[in-house]
């Protein structure tokens, strides 16, 4: 549970801070389980309902749709880092 | 979460329950968005048809299912990502 | 007020586990009644926008959308019942 | 919300109080959306055309009355599920 | 910081209710921000992705698109005002 | 704000502090959903091809310079409006 790594020894922080930032780290990982949920849900799935079950082709898209949306977000977080030094986000 | 100490886990710990709560109620009202959304598109009548009906229970269905290996998945990676950190 | 059963006489909750829980099931309503406004509106409105009332079939819809909308909500409801069981979704 | 005594349930008007603000200004700001989204679409000008004016006030005042009548049918079948829950 | 006058002088309210509505105002404006950056991004930017940077069509298109959703913003709220008293949101 | 006493700007600053680090894992993962959305749609590998991988970098680096100039005009825009208000 650690992306970009949150609660690695920052000693300088107050309890409350560092339940904050785990909080925060906690909410950015079920943001983006959910957001992997809806992608592959739209990527994969077939929206006709024949059936209740997953076929083999949704089960083996799901599987590979994870694995690259993984990539993605090590890849963005790549980007960011590079072009993102000193980025402000229109909030002074 | 290995740098908060105990009394900071417990605290963080009722954090997750009540963000549990949370998670569960929306997963399903996007489950009940997701499949009126995708099922039902007949204004005509104000109960749902048969073929509706079916369509919500196999909707709902395989979203579950789908959540649900996903969410294996993703389990796999989070801790394969865990390790190339070396933790 | 009380899609859930939530609120039904949980004598072992704290009066802040309580409000929590009176809390998460008016997001819950709220949340719904989001989503019932947006669907309903992507459903039955007419994006032409030629007049800014609503007419007789855009309300004839609206009234049906949202009869269906709750029908769906407890068809949905029972089958995360059947099906749920012991769900996990991706977070221990 | 019948099983809150007196004390609980003040407590829990200042969370609804709290989250009808909030409710308010989403209101707020996702009919902009909506209306923007649907309305404009040529961005040869920065001011907004007769066309794309008259459009946005048709479509918020649509949206309004959308949402009230949304709002009506939603109260009356809440209280028809309430009731058939037996309370 | 100050789109619907709050904050502007109400002598009645509590510490905390001053920084409850000083906060409901910061969040309106970042979700408004959030939104106009998703919008703009929807109506301006080239999904091919030939090139990271911007080109001068995009770049124009983005200004103009932020004074058209300013714009749309005031008349919007303009337009809840007359219609919107007494209106009421599901809610009771 | 300029109502708030020094106090209450403290208490606000805070509210503000913790709001900024949500703001920016929400950009994070926004950025994520787009990309991968828009360049990511050949699911025969679990490995990102160049092509995809070549996009998604793209459409990253667009991203954020899309909305640092949204950012920008955001706040002219908002300085303009506040000085209309008499401010």
């Amino acid at each position: 549970m650690s992306f970009l790594g949150f609660g690695g020894g920052q000693p300088q922080l107050s309890s409350t801070q560092k339940i904050q930032a785990a909080e925060a780290e906690l909410d950015l990982i079920t943001d983006m389980f959910n957001k992997l949920v809806d992608n592959c849900h739209q990527k994969c799935i077939n929206k006709q309902y024949n059936e209740g079950g997953l076929d083999k082709t949704e089960s083996n898209c799901l599987d590979r749709c994870v694995a690259k949306y993984f990539e993605t977000n090590v890849k963005v977080g790549e980007n960011m880092q590079q072009f993102g030094q000193g980025f402000q986000p229109g909030r002074q | 979460m290995d740098t908060l100490n105990s009394k900071e886990q417990q605290e963080f710990q009722k954090v997750v329950e009540q963000k549990q709560m949370k998670d569960f109620m929306r997963l399903y009202s996007n489950l009940v968005e997701r499949c009126f959304s995708d099922c039902v598109n007949d204004f005509t009548s104000s109960k749902l048809s048969n073929k509706e009906l079916s369509c919500v229970q196999k909707c709902s269905e395989k979203f579950l299912k789908h959540s649900e290996r996903v969410g294996q998945r993703f389990q796999e990676q989070n801790a394969a990502m865990a390790q190339n950190l070396g933790r």
